[in-house]
């Protein structure tokens, strides 16, 4: 990086410390730090309209659409999420690709399993063979936001259901005794309200998703923990211009540090959404009303 | 070797009984079943550990942050947020590493270092921090007039709490409680994966069927059996908490009980 | 065409076989052997990082077409995959202990990284194994005290011998593995081909054994 | 038509579970009558009118509107309104104040009063606002429009409450109690708004305690007694000339 | 000591916001009297009953029990108690019936008046739940004892928190329109029990819109308009005589 870093056995302390941490491999840490805040930028509200999709689907009249909504939350919401992420990524893609062949080439006459193997015609690959190397990173990339999503937005399901349950009966029988039809009792009233109730869980889900980042490197995405376990781990000077022993101790220092502010931020953010919720409901009363205690 | 062989030799191999090798070749589904069963031992043991001695610090830590008193807030404060704060690895690693140099010196605390005592008390303190924070938040969103008209007859401190909020505040926080337990759960598969080592190849279910994986070389058999355990696990949990939120909840209307138990219902 | 390029996946966290450099590229003995293949054979390569518990798995969905990351040839992994020749010779394992440590092997605990072919060895022989997530974490417990040996390949545990003093090999090496090969998908045998020609062209020349020497991977052919 | 009774109960029964609340209860409502019906506390008032606007499903007995009946589905204590359009249609022409008031607790009583009109009716939106203002204005809390709900006192709701009703401007009205938290000053107002509706041909059906109130407005009261009507009548009749024991004992304890 | 007030409110201001509720209010109830507030919706009863409950912290003002006066710290929009101790003892001597209830919705009837005076005056099991059923048959609902609040009528909820306020035994009540839900015939059976208790030397606050009911029970009557007391007196003054314009108003409009 700096000029003074091209040998680098012969600084010491602070210059040294310089040269060391602009390494490419550190920049290519710092980076990912990028894709962790990318991802949960995109997940967040993915996982949350995957959660509403559920929980509407599992309150509804018609059965089978009730029965998606509740198993979705059900089977998702059971299985650990590293279990979910070690093998479900390589299915989603098979998926991806087993759909696009059928579409691309339907005249293909060779089994899609040959003994272990998943073979799809070269069209119909995902992303192309040849494409370039930005295109694949995207490409695993938003498969990782999809199964974040997936994962993420079973739980949020359920949260939502919880709070869709709390909004009083009261409030939404006044809105059926005005004559709304059930879509507009659901979101005049009943969207509008459970907000208040959905809240603290879904701050809750939103830290256990940040949380769960590490991860990522499971679903082939090289994430700021993959990097920190490389970087700390020891080096030999056969191996490096800039040998050290174990300093994964520090490394995970600066990943503490990091994530304890991307928590407070998150909660700063959080109690100014609560606080625009509860404005004008601060102070009710009775079952229904709920209010911060002072 | 019939699949009951294989259950008297594996049955309890996470427990260190039985065969004292893994199977190397002709791993039937016969042997992933029983081996990852055998490995739920341990995930269903730092659970239910973990949430019944978490369950006690987190109420404790929910009233000590809702406290006016810095001296006590401030501390529940920061455990909370250092624990929810950072991902549970980052715990594991610091644990374990401050739990070897313990063990230097103090050699009577050898214990922590192994899994069962170690781990547990990671997850102990994690869910303690993730329960508390459930639990304040439900202490905040207490209706006002149950709090008024204890206040207005002269209930306060323990008995207030014990007889009004408590039981106000477990029915608010119940739902999110069993995410976390759930969560909890789930967590418990991290213990080998990336925190403490496992000895004489025993581990818990994660292990097994990441050993199976390793072996198979086809994740499509070991993860989904491991699912399936965990799936059966979470809807045990689900039923246990929905017993629980059922009486929580007796005051309720009928028709709205109604409905909760019916949902239980499709679930099981 | 099929393979206008064809991705190789390696781990990159294995010295002295293949590993991130300084600026964050896959560096180490399979990477210049690698790209001298792909010379060799004619063929535009791309380099692939992935991890290695599922490096199997991404290979036979195809995510990427070839595994060059120190990989024994193995019975079970021949149930699999396919491999070319063997461009090492078997690679021997072997015991790291604390250089002041007097070690009895057959009553010790032995670290090894978890499912690895050392980890199954050592349980195998009948010692105490420790199982850790990483081979960074196993040599750690050594450090620590935790385990009395580490059993891992020599070829990357010579260079921590040989930059820390308060750690020294102890007892005789064991072979376990096979020689390493790359892995390919068994439909695809003429990419097979394509590489066990350039491997053994390789071998004729002698470019290979200067490789292995100067990445000190072990015997020579 | 005009005979046609705008709302019209048939015989109708409702149990919560075991407790049987109401056993067999007719009453109809013709255009631009005034019902009140009095009774003691859990006689099952409120739940008649509950039952009456479709809210709770009642196990036996027919409703009818205009002449229309409620189609059912199921029978016992599965019945429920088979036709949700139906359903719709009859809830728009019929706007009910609550016992509890039930404000919505997420927007301002403005918001409140608007709500209905705009969403269900598909009411013009500023000419909403202008009628919202002016019915909170008649019910005296045109000042406290854009305050939440839990920020108002018990009377100041109640108000709120009416106004909502009010502003459906519906064929039909159920009051439960409308005047309970009011002084004896805004009760008089509520009572002439009543009277207004009444002349506009509005048909109401009024819970109350108020027996005066009673007495002032309706064209007919019903005596509800554990579930079942125990007397009605023109108010001179019932409360000048009460027959059943039951309800001279009632009325022993108002003075009027 | 008998001329010792038991509470007295000396200049009391409170505000919401910048909405100010009471701008100097005093009243004084000695023993075994019985005080009703009257006023408009409104015009500050329920926030004057809080704050003689301490439910609320007022801005300025003394309040005084048995003549010993409430310790504040801090002052104008920060003043709150404080002495917790004391708070306590005034508290449990003093036992409200609010507007909305408030019943705790956890329990049954039954558990909901005997939690007081187990878990605060320490009182035995047995004999208060014998005293709670009692008390529950004399508000009229003492077959609901096990039903929880959510399945009673607004009525017999009202009644449970009468019921519940009672079973304290305090030395001090403050009901805050205690009968609005309730039917005639109840509210004579509660106005009896308020003349018990005045009988028995308790001393009551009563928020009521019922005029008879406040000409009926008590022994002093406040009116409250726009924060300020426009006029009190006793029962025959107020309402015989009435001297300001706006007392006059609101009266015309009840009959007795
Ligand atoms: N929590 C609150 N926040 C803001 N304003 C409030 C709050 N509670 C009451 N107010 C206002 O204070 C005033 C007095 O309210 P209060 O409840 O004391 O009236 P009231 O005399 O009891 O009337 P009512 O007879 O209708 O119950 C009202 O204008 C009301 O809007
Ligand atoms: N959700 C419910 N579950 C069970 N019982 C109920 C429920 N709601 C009401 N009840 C019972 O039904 C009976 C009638 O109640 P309702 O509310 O109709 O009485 P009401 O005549 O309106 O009385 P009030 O004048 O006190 O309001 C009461 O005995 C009550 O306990
Ligand atoms: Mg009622
Ligand atoms: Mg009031």
């Amino acid at each position: 990086m700096f000029s003074y870093c091209s040998d680098p056995s012969t600084i010491e302390g602070l210059k040294w410390l310089s040269c060391y941490l602009t390494t490419g491999k550190h920049i290519s840490m710092y980076w990912s730090f990028g894709t962790v805040l990318l991802l949960l930028a995109i997940t967040a509200p993915t996982a949350l309209a995957f959660g509403f999709a559920g929980a509407t689907a599992a309150r509804s009249r018609i059965a089978p659409v009730s029965w998606i909504g509740k198993g979705y939350t059900a089977i998702v919401r059971g299985v650990p999420d590293i279990a979910f992420f070690l093998f479900f990524v390589i299915a989603l893609d098979q998926l991806f690709e087993w759909i696009r062949h059928e579409v691309k080439c339907p005249d293909w006459t060779d089994p899609i399993r040959q003994g272990n193997d998943f073979v799809v015609c070269t069209e119909a690959k995902l992303p192309l063979g040849n494409a370039a190397a930005w295109v694949h990173d995207t490409y695993a990339f938003f498969l990782a936001v999809l199964t974040f999503s997936i994962v993420f937005g079973a739980f949020a399901a359920n949260v939502l259901t919880g709070a869709m349950r709390a909004v009083p009966r009261a409030q939404i029988e006044t809105g059926e005794a005005y004559g709304m039809t059930e879509r507009q009792t659901f979101w005049r009233i009943m969207v509008p309200q459970m907000w208040v109730y959905a809240l603290p869980g879904l701050s809750n889900l939103w830290m256990v998703l940040i949380k769960a980042t590490p991860l990522l490197f499971l679903l082939g995405i090289e994430d700021i923990v993959y990097w920190a376990r490389d970087l700390g781990a020891t080096k030999t000077p056969k191996f490096t211009d800039y040998p050290h022993g174990d300093w994964r101790m520090w490394y995970f220092l600066a990943l503490l540090v990091f994530y304890l502010c991307f928590t407070k931020l998150s909660e700063i953010v959080l109690d100014r959404i609560n606080r625009r919720l509860t404005l004008g409901q601060a102070t009710a009363a009775g079952e229904a009303q709920r209010k911060a205690a002072a | 070797m019939t699949c009951w062989d294989v259950i008297s030799d594996y049955g309890l191999r996470s427990l260190g009984f039985g065969e004292r090798l893994l199977p190397r070749d002709d791993f039937t589904i016969c042997k992933q079943v029983v081996l990852i069963g055998s490995g739920m031992i341990w995930n269903v043991y730092f659970g239910t550990v973990a949430l019944l001695a978490g369950f006690f610090l987190a109420v404790g830590t929910a009233v000590a942050k809702a406290s006016a008193n810095p001296l006590i807030r401030k501390p529940a404060e920061w455990f909370i947020f250092v624990f929810r704060g950072s991902p549970l690895f980052i715990q594991f690693f610091f644990a374990y590493f401050a739990f070897v140099s313990l063990k230097g010196a103090v050699p009577a605390l050898g214990g922590l270092t192994a899994a069962w005592l170690g781990a547990v008390i990671v997850l102990f303190l994690n869910t303690a921090a993730y329960s508390a924070e459930i639990f304040y938040g439900a202490l905040m969103s207490i209706p006002k007039g149950d709090i008024e008209a204890a206040d207005a007859y002269g209930m306060t401190g323990w008995k207030r709490f014990r007889r009004i909020t408590f039981p106000t505040m477990m029915r608010l926080a119940w739902p999110s409680y069993t995410n976390e337990a759930i969560f909890l759960f789930h967590a418990t598969t991290l213990v080998f994966f990336s925190g403490f080592p496992s000895r004489g190849q025993m581990g818990d279910a994660l292990y097994y069927a990441n050993y199976f994986a390793d072996k198979t070389f086809n994740p499509f058999v070991p993860y989904p059996i491991l699912a399936c355990y965990f799936i059966i696990l979470t809807l045990i949990v689900i039923g246990i908490f929905g017993l629980v939120n059922a009486r929580l909840n007796r005051h309720l209307p009928q028709q709205n009980r109604g409905k909760l138990r019916l949902r239980l219902n499709l679930i099981r | 065409e099929g393979h206008s390029v064809v991705r190789l996946g390696t781990e990159g966290a294995y010295p002295p076989y293949n590993f991130i450099n300084d600026a964050g590229e896959v560096d180490g003995f399979e990477r210049a052997l690698g790209d001298e293949l792909c010379a060799r054979a004619e063929l535009t390569c791309e380099w692939v990082t992935n991890d290695w518990d599922s490096i199997i798995p991404n290979l036979v969905s195809g995510n990427y077409d070839a595994i060059i990351a120190g990989m024994s040839i193995t019975d079970e992994r021949l149930e699999v995959i396919d491999f070319t020749e063997n461009y090492t010779q078997p690679d021997p394992s072997a015991y790291l202990a604390l250089a002041d440590a007097d070690v009895d092997l057959s009553s010790a605990v032995i670290a090894a990284q978890a499912a690895t072919i050392q980890a199954s060895y050592a349980a195998g022989e009948g010692m105490t194994v420790l199982e850790f997530a990483t081979p960074e974490e196993s040599v750690a417990a050594v450090r620590a005290g935790e385990a009395d040996a580490v059993l891992a390949d020599r070829a990357y545990l010579a260079p921590l011998a040989e930059a820390e003093a308060d750690l020294a090999f102890t007892g005789e090496n064991v072979l376990i593995g096979g020689g390493v090969g790359m892995g390919i998908r068994q439909s695809d045998t003429e990419l097979r081909d394509k590489f066990t020609a350039a491997i053994q062209s390789m071998k004729a020349d002698g470019s290979l054994n200067a490789l292995i020497e100067e990445w000190e991977i072990g015997e020579l052919f | 038509m005009s005979n046609t009774p705008v709302i019209e109960i048939r015989d109708l029964h409702k149990a919560y579970g075991q407790l049987e609340v109401l056993k067999g209860v007719s009453i109809s409502a013709e255009k631009g009558q005034v019902i009140s019906l009095i009774g003691s506390s859990g006689s099952g008032k409120s739940t008649l009118l509950r039952c009456a606007n479709l809210l709770e499903d009642s196990q036996k007995g027919d409703i009818l509107f205009s002449g229309e009946p409620v189609e059912w589905k199921g029978s016992g204590l599965n019945r429920r309104p088979a036709n949700q359009k139906q359903l719709l249609r009859i809830r728009t022409n019929l706007s009910m104040v609550f016992q509890q008031f039930n404000l919505w607790s997420h927007m301002t009583i403005l918001e409140n009063v608007m709500e209905a009109p705009i969403t269900v009716l598909g009411r013009d939106k500023s000419e909403t606002e202008a009628k919202a203002r002016e019915y909170l204005a008649k019910v005296g809390i045109g000042d406290k429009c854009d305050v939440y709900p839990a920020q108002m006192s018990g009377g100041q709701q109640q108000r709120a409450a009416i106004a909502r009703a009010l502003c459906m401007e519906p064929e039909a009205l159920l009051f439960d109690e409308p005047t309970s938290a009011l002084d004896p000053e805004l009760e008089q107002e509520v009572v002439k708004v009543i009277k207004g509706l009444a002349a506009e041909g509005r048909t109401m059906m009024i819970v109350t305690h108020d027996m005066r109130m009673a007495r002032d407005i309706s064209d007919h009261v019903v005596f509800l007694h554990q579930g079942l009507i125990e007397e009605q009548g023109s108010p001179d009749q019932v409360f000048g000339a009460p027959k059943s024991e039951r309800l001279q004992q009632f009325l022993s304890h108002s003075v009027h």
